[in-house]
């Protein structure tokens, strides 16, 4: 029991580990395609480091400083109805994909009410694009989802992985239409440029988190680390078959290097914009997936 | 043409006449003329009704061979006496109507309508 | 216009369409049952000698009955309505010489016919409906010739309402003695005389005063609008 | 005789009551509440019995019979909001006739869900539409007018089909049509259905539900939206797979029209929802959009999505009864429901906030609340069923709740507080008793679904439904498998985890609300902090058009055709008296010609 | 004994005396009407109870039909007499705190005479003394309706007397058809010889009749004068007019057409016509600014609802027709009697100006939401059992049509009535203050009190109308009844 707990912190320290690290690497890379030298590929481990031995920092209120709790919550129980490569934690057999679709959305409605709280109309301006955002790539993600689901008649990711093990066998092949879809729509979903309105820096001073600093951006840290390995895993999972541990991190370091390469050549929708494009391409593609899997089965 | 025919033909035209005049004038004392009018048309049916060729009289005296039905007879006395009290009803409203108008122009009261 | 003849044109086809309708009505043909038994046994079942007024009185009665009562009404009605009316009116000229001097001799006369007229209502043509209006006509007369004079409001309601009610009660003692209203309680005595019929002279008697006085009522109430 | 009683008691305390506060307020309260107590009480000891009671008036005989087990759970709904609602209502300014209307109206409810014979069903449906008038009525007049039509029109619908049924039937008995035709089923199918659907605020029946909501006194909107609308999700149950069983389980089109009928409402309802500014009209929509998802459900008739509807439909009597009732808190001591006017009541009111936050969690279906599992097992069998895009449709439903569900807590608890609120306590004990208590079954039905759904399966088996596999804890289908209470365990840890986390940080200290991030700028009141205003601008921006296309309109023009209508035909009646001969006449001349035409020739 | 002839002259005793000592003691007119219409309900109701078990025929004359004039109380007339006289009787109760039209004495000499017309047109059993019953009956209510002496009453007593007597002489003229091919004016003579009829003039007599009644019981399109009479006419004869003289119309019509002139072609042309008033009647109440017109034209809807239900003819449908026709008349009675009492109050005529009224005075606002509700049809009243029963009636015989024009008028209506409430009920500092004298509410109360009790409780009643319906399907046991025996 004491060693299962273990087993489970370790991991949860791995993937925060790893995710910083990504999150480093993506900074890296690029500086590097805007021909700058960037920081160093652990740059986010010591951000955090330091973000957490700060004192004295300002809180709003009780909802203010549970919103990062809850956010960094949000991704961990998620992280727990994933599999990670071969480790197959044991609730992913107690939950499917649209537990782990509901169980996603926690982490940004916890940062949601941390930064309402703020009471810095940049926060809510943030939330409220990401909110609008989600009407548009969440339908996206959920119909490409739904082409190897129905191919397979299951909707446990534990079970969708086990029938691809093998590489051939990957679904990204039979549904690359699907799969395309949902790879715009994980840009989306992880607000990489152009789909950064939720953050946007430039405009609204970072949305959400405006507000935050010391130990709850720390916490928004965490969560934006393992965010990063729960939805490039869950996309590995789905169409990029698993895998052992370590193609699990390769599979998904490739996924996450692309989507950040894109991300460094891409400017910003506006947010109507956006919103608009995924009803309008992607829509249509996972739609045109759907109808591919309907007539083949 | 027989006497039947002669007699409810003035009967019915005696009563369209009536309504006819009661429709179309605009004087109401016009209008309650066409009404006694029309109750004679009606009254003349009635008693055309009970007639009985070469009957007389319904009284009993010596003389008798052959008498009218006494019923319509009957009927027509009651319905005359009422016609007489409508025409004095619609009467009186017309004085008071006069009273407040000024006027017998029935078009004058169409105040209420709708 | 084009109106008008349309509503010409309209009563004129419902005029045709009664006729072609009331031609079947047999004309001038003998009568069905009803009549018939009035006819033949009408004057031995009531005494009287005028089978119309035994219609009237008896067989049909309660119609009758109903006919006072609407005369009453008109009478009523025409009191209530007309009733505080005042006409700024012109004066008044009186009559001439020789309406008033006339009116003076003719008017007991006419009082006097119309009590023949109701009294023999069950032995000759006539009755109390005739009866009473011709008295009411000497009324008129008198309204005429004496523009100032007046009926007393209360002599008429008295007479009005005492011959409704007596008229109400004979009834009545048809009902309690027979065991059906206005039925015939006086005996019948022989077709054809003055004191027969039972019941039917005194009804008509009633009628005749009841008429009269409504009818002077109602011809004094448009009289009186006129002041 | 029991339930006969539990309508005597309603009865007669709501005579009472009146009576009762003719003399004093507090004696009418006292009688009241005693009443409402006695009658949940009364129900909640009839759970698993069969009960019921005929009674002879005369004309007809009326049968209360609990022949269908989600009688007594939605009657237990009906009793648990209806003392809830008088509870809070206590503290809320009503007329003596309030206290009357809402005890009828929750006997009327108990009788409809009981009610054996169609006479019993019209009877109590329209009691139930007479004396929730009266409660709107109570707020708003308009509105209460405007509910009343539509309801009306509802109950219209089904006293035709009630007639229909008993020429066919001879019957008055729901439940004799077998010997129908197809088309006759379908006829009086849909007719029903119709009038249920005015109920349950199906699209495009729920144009009532916005005024209606928004104008009912606070606390009995809570009751309107909780126990009331489910009177027409009851009779979706009674002629789906009871009266017109064997007809509806075989109708596969007439199913997949009315699920995508509930669907439809879903989004639509979802996306109005987002554009609203007063707090009563979102939640307004958001019923209707929760229920269009019960309708989805259940239309599609497979023993798992029925399981998905009614166990939605329970959860959505406990989480809409609990946001509104935090709104009805929040309304009695701002005395605004309009979103933009309010703000940071959080730090004045924790209590309402977290009533409303578990609300939208469960609203929104993020689990372990009781609005997950039902949406849950909602997609599961519509994937199993191959409805595909009827799932996309939930799908951006569900989404479009997360929008406005934010919208609602980040507008009215968070932000700033309006200096006007400074002096603002918490809602007296009255609106927080229900919060409380209704955070219990939203959590724990949220961990232990089976509770609800082992009172499903006895529906299911009863009408023969079929039957799905669940325990206590979780539920498997053919596609998945969903651990409620592993959910739950892994979000505690999960949570305990961050926490340690959090505290392992350094201290924090307390700064002013306006103390913040400004580029340097000193902030106050003159700023406009909160962000209310046209909270999805950008959105509303993108559906212009497809906002303008309203049903709305529609019935507009059709109110208005009937008023012109009556304008125009009363001038038949011209004053004039020609003209009135004339049309005797002419009608006369008519009435000849056709029918004694020969009488010319 | 009681005797149907007793109504009448007792009521003729009361009108008679009245006139006796009118001239000597002024103003005890309403004593004796309240009186003798009391003593005229008494006699109804024994005769009522009575004809239950054993119809009662009363011969005048001494002579039996169809030599002399016959007066019938069977169920139906007993139910329609029953209806007339309380209503009579209630409005005789009003009128007792509530100042009289003037001339008072004369004025109730007509009310009591009009009561005696219309519960005469109810017992009689002879064609001819159903006309001079219905003419009694007309012209009182010419009278009471202009007797106000207002522009507007005289302008509807002057429409309503022109119409009316058109239609009186139509009937006129159908008796005199009937007379020329039958030789009797007995109800059940002429019933019984109908299959002997000339075909055509049995038809143009039924037409002839039909129209003429359909003037008395408001059909569209021979109720122009309804609206009319109801609003210019004093409140206590406007509730006179709903409860009492197109019942009366309404009950001629119904005898003649279902036992008189036992046409086929009568179904299709009442529920035509029924329904044709009941809608435009609705419509036009839509838009009225006053609430006297209003209620006038919801009446005349009423009648028309009544009338098409009665056109389906089968028994359910009769007995939903009389349950209809008696909650309308208890509700719209009461109506007009409210707004009697707000009148007389305050003077108002607008439907705008009863802006909280109802708020300010509870008792007017609770009896005036009470008949409301009543006549649209809500559960706990009355009214709601009898709509019930018009609908499922109407669906039992498949005439889906009709349902769905009954629903729609009926939105219609409940559109109009719930606005009114909704004024009575608005906030309005300035609404006044009503006096109410009790004995002036009592007769409401009493209606109010029977809308709940039937309410909740219908079947205390319909076993009445339940034999009333059986007695007016069953045409020949009429005929039994009167010539057989």
């Amino acid at each position: 029991m004491v060693l299962k707990i273990i087993e489970y912190l370790g991991i949860v320290f791995g993937v925060i580990i790893l995710g910083l690290l990504y999150g480093g690497i993506a900074r890296k890379v690029i500086a590097r395609i805007h021909r700058r030298y960037g920081p160093p590929f652990y740059q986010n481990i010591l951000d955090v480091l330091k973000l957490f031995a700060k004192s004295n920092e300002a809180s709003h209120g009780v909802m203010f400083n549970l919103g990062p709790v809850i956010a960094f919550t949000g991704v961990l129980v998620s992280l727990f109805f994933i599999p990670l490569g071969s480790f197959r934690p044991l609730f992913s057999f107690e939950g499917d994909i649209f537990v782990v679709f509901y169980l996603l959305v926690v982490a940004p409605l916890g940062m949601a009410l941390g930064a309402g709280e703020g009471a810095n109309p940049n926060a809510t301006i943030g939330i409220a694009r990401g909110l609008t955002l989600m009407l548009g790539y969440e339908l996206v993600f959920f119909l490409s989802v739904l082409a190897p689901m129905i191919h397979h008649r299951t909707a446990s990711i534990a079970t969708l992985v086990t029938v691809q093990s093998a590489f051939p066998h990957w679904n990204v092949f039979p549904f690359f239409i699907s799969a395309f879809a949902g790879l715009i729509a994980l840009h989306g979903m992880m607000g990489e440029k152009p789909f950064d309105q939720v953050i946007a820096p430039h405009e609204i001073a970072s949305g959400p988190m405006v507000e935050y600093s010391g130990k709850f951006l720390g916490l928004l840290q965490l969560y934006h680390a393992v965010g990063i390995i729960v939805e490039t895993g869950l996309v590995v999972d789905i169409f990029f078959g698993g895998g052992n541990w370590l193609t699990f991190i390769l599979k998904t370091f490739f996924l996450f290097i692309t989507l950040v390469i894109i991300n460094a050549v891409m400017p910003r929708f506006r947010i109507g914009q956006a919103v608009k494009f995924y009803w309008k391409y992607p829509l249509v593609i996972s739609l045109i997936g759907l109808l591919i899997v309907a007539i083949w089965r | 043409m027989n006497g039947g025919a002669m007699f409810y033909g003035a009967a019915i035209a005696l009563i369209i006449g009536g309504i006819m005049i009661a429709a179309t004038k605009r004087n109401l004392i016009k209008i309650i003329i066409g009404l006694n009018i029309m109750e004679t048309g009606v009254n003349l049916l009635l008693i055309t009704t009970g007639y009985i060729s070469g009957g007389t009289a319904p009284i009993m005296n010596k003389t008798w061979t052959k008498v009218v039905d006494p019923i319509p007879q009957a009927l027509v006395l009651t319905a005359i006496v009422i016609g007489v009290a409508v025409t004095a009803m619609a009467l009186s409203i017309v004085v008071r109507i006069y009273e407040k108008n000024n006027s017998l122009d029935i078009r004058k009261i169409k105040e209420m309508r709708w | 216009m084009i109106k008008k003849v349309l509503i010409i044109l309209l009563f004129v086809l419902l005029g045709l369409s009664l006729y072609s309708v009331v031609k079947y009505n047999t004309f001038g043909e003998d009568k069905t049952v009803v009549a018939r038994h009035y006819i033949d046994y009408g004057m031995k079942e009531t005494g009287s000698q005028n089978i119309v007024t035994a219609v009237v009185v008896l067989y049909r009665g309660f119609d009758t009955l109903g006919e006072v009562t609407v005369l009453f009404l008109a009478a009523t009605a025409l009191g209530a309505l007309l009733h505080g009316l005042r006409f700024k009116s012109k004066e008044k000229e009186p009559s001439s010489l020789i309406v008033s001097t006339a009116a003076r001799y003719i008017f007991p006369l006419i009082i006097l016919f119309g009590t023949y007229v109701f009294v023999h209502g069950h032995l000759t043509p006539g009755g109390g409906f005739p009866g009473g209006v011709i008295i009411a006509s000497a009324f008129l007369l008198l309204f005429l010739a004496y523009t100032q004079k007046e009926v007393s409001e209360k002599t008429l309601s008295l007479t009005e309402g005492t011959a409704g009610i007596l008229y109400v009660i004979t009834g009545l003692l048809g009902l309690v003695m027979l065991n059906s209203f206005l039925a015939n309680f006086l005996p019948k005595g022989i077709p054809g005389k003055l004191l027969s019929a039972g019941i039917i002279p005194l009804i008509y008697i009633l009628i005749g005063f009841k008429v009269g006085a409504e009818m002077t009522g109602v011809l004094r109430n448009l009289k009186e609008e006129e002041k | 005789m029991t339930l006969f009683y539990i309508l005597l008691i309603l009865f007669v305390g709501g005579i009472l009551t009146y009576l009762g506060a003719k003399i004093s307020k507090h004696l009418g309260h006292a009688i009241a509440f005693t009443s409402s107590t006695l009658s949940l009480y009364f129900h909640s000891i009839l759970y698993g019995k069969l009960y019921g009671f005929t009674i002879d008036i005369g004309l007809f005989k009326l049968h209360a019979v609990a022949f269908s087990p989600l009688s007594w759970l939605i009657g237990e709904i009906v009793v648990v909001i209806g003392f809830l609602s008088i509870l809070a209502s206590f503290k809320e300014k009503h007329s003596d006739f309030y206290y009357l209307s809402v005890q009828f109206l929750l006997a009327g409810m108990l009788l409809f869900v009981n009610a054996y014979d169609s006479i019993t069903l019209f009877l109590s449906l329209e009691l139930v539409t007479l004396f929730s008038f009266f409660g709107i009525w109570d707020g708003r007049k308009e509105s209460a007018v405007k509910y009343l039509i539509w309801n009306l029109l509802g109950a219209y619908f089904i006293v035709a089909a009630i007639a229909i049924l008993y020429r066919f039937t001879g019957s008055y008995f729901m439940n004799e049509v077998h010997y129908l035709g197809k088309a006759q089923k379908l006829v009086l199918f849909l007719l029903l259905f119709a009038g249920f659907a005015v109920k349950s605020a199906l699209m495009p029946f729920h144009v009532w539900v916005k005024d209606a909501y928004r104008d009912s006194p606070h606390s009995f909107t809570a009751l309107l939206s909780g126990a009331v609308s489910k009177i027409g999700i009851f009779g979706y149950f009674l002629i789906m797979f009871y009266t017109f069983a064997k007809f509806f389980i075989g109708a596969k089109y007439l199913q997949l029209t009315l699920a995508w009928l509930g669907g439809i409402t879903a989004l639509f309802a979802g996306i109005y929802a987002t554009t609203k500014d007063d707090s009563k009209e979102l939640l307004a929509y958001s019923s209707i959009s929760q229920l269009g998802y019960v309708v989805a459900g259940i239309a599609l008739a497979t023993p798992l999505s029925i399981s998905a509807g009614a166990f939605q439909f329970v959860g959505h009597a406990i989480f809409e009864t609990l946001l509104f009732f935090t709104i009805a808190s929040v309304a009695y001591r701002t005395g605004t429901t309009r979103m933009t006017e309010l703000g940071g009541l959080i730090k004045k009111m924790p209590v309402s906030f977290i009533g409303l936050l578990f609300g939208i969690i469960a609203l929104s279906g993020i689990p372990p609340t009781v609005g997950f599992p039902g949406k849950w097992m909602l997609y599961e069998s519509f994937i199993i069923e191959g409805r595909i895009l009827l799932a996309a449709v939930i799908f951006t439903a569900s989404i479009t709740a997360f929008l406005y569900s934010f919208r609602l807590v980040y507008s009215i608890f968070l932000g700033p507080l309006p200096s006007k609120y400074e002096d603002l306590k918490e809602a007296p004990f009255n609106f927080t008793f229900p919060i409380i208590v209704l955070l219990i079954p939203l959590l724990l039905f949220g961990v232990q679904p089976g509770i609800v759904l082992y009172y499903i399966d006895r529906f299911l088996s009863i009408f023969g439904i079929g039957k799905i596999e669940h325990s206590y804890s979780y539920i498997v289908t053919s596609l998945g498998k969903f651990n409620a209470l592993y959910v739950g365990i892994v979000f505690a840890a999960a949570f305990v985890f961050a926490f340690i986390v959090y505290l392992l940080g350094g201290r924090t200290r307390k700064v002013h609300q306006f103390d913040n991030f400004t580029a340097g700028e000193v902030v106050d009141e003159s700023y406009k902090l909160h962000y209310v205003d046209d909270f999805y601008l950008f959105l509303e921006r993108e559906i212009k058009g497809f906002l303008k296309l309203r049903i709305e309109s529609l019935y507009d023009w059709l109110s208005k055709f009937v008023d012109g209508l009556g304008d125009a035909v009363r001038r038949v009646y011209s004053g004039s008296h020609g003209d009135y001969i004339v049309y005797l006449g002419f009608t006369l001349l008519l009435l000849i010609l056709i029918y004694g035409g020969k009488l010319w020739f | 004994m009681v005797n149907p002839i007793l109504i009448i002259a007792i009521s003729l005793f009361g009108a008679f005396f009245i006139a006796l000592i009118s001239p000597f003691v002024k103003r005890t007119g309403k004593i004796i009407a309240f009186l003798t219409i009391g003593f005229d309900l008494y006699i109804g109701a024994s005769l009522a109870l009575k004809s239950l078990r054993t119809p009662v025929i009363a011969y005048t004359a001494g002579f039996k039909p169809p030599f002399s004039i016959n007066l019938v109380v069977e169920p139906f007339s007993a139910v329609f007499l029953l209806i007339v006289l309380t209503i009579g009787f209630l409005i005789s109760l009003y009128y007792l705190a509530h100042p009289g039209e003037e001339p008072e004495d004369k004025f109730f000499t007509l009310l009591i005479l009009n009561l005696m017309g219309a519960s005469g047109i109810i017992m009689t059993g002879d064609l001819f003394n159903l006309f001079v019953f219905f003419e009694i009956t007309a012209i009182s209510s010419y009278a009471l309706v202009s007797i106000r002496k207002q522009k507007a009453s005289l302008e509807g007593g002057i429409k309503y007397l022109i119409i009316s007597s058109i239609g009186s002489s139509l009937f006129l003229v159908a008796i005199a058809l009937l007379y020329g091919q039958t030789g009797t004016l007995n109800i059940a003579d002429i019933a019984a010889k109908l299959p002997f009829i000339n075909k055509s003039v049995a038809l143009v007599a039924f037409l002839l009749i039909l129209v003429a009644f359909f003037v008395e019981s408001e059909i569209f399109p021979f109720n122009g004068w309804a609206p009319d009479a109801y609003q210019g006419a004093g409140e206590g004869i406007s509730a006179l007019l709903a409860g009492v003289i197109s019942k009366a119309g309404l009950y001629a019509l119904i005898r003649l057409t279902f036992t008189l002139l036992d046409l086929p072609l009568r179904s299709k042309l009442l529920i035509v016509f029924g329904i044709m008033t009941f809608l435009i009647a609705e419509l036009s109440a839509l838009k009225q600014k006053r609430v006297k017109r209003m209620l006038a034209y919801s009446s005349i809807g009423q009648m028309g609802l009544v009338v098409a239900i009665f056109g389906i003819g089968t028994i359910p449908a009769l007995k939903a027709a009389i349950f209809q026709g008696v909650n309308h008349a208890v509700s719209k009675v009461a109506l007009f009697l409210l707004v009697g009492m707000v009148i007389k109050n305050l003077g108002i005529y607008k439907l705008d100006d009863y802006k909280g009224l109802g708020r300010k005075n509870p008792l007017l606002g609770l009896l005036f939401s009470l008949a409301i509700l009543n006549l649209l049809g809500f559960p706990l009243f009355a009214g709601f059992w009898s709509k019930l029963s018009i609908l499922l009636s109407t669906g039992k015989q498949g005439l889906y049509l009709l349902l769905s024009l009954i629903l729609t008028g009926a939105i219609v209506e409940v559109y109009y009535y719930v606005r009114f409430m909704k004024i009575l009920y608005e906030r309005n500092e300035e609404a006044s203050h009503l006096e109410i004298h009790l004995l002036e509410a009592m007769p409401i109360i009493a209606m109010a009190a029977f809308i709940i009790i039937i309410g909740v409780n219908p079947g205390l009643i319909t076993p009445l109308f339940e034999k009333a319906s059986e007695a007016i399907f069953m045409k020949f046991s009429y005929i039994n009844l009167v010539i057989g025996g």
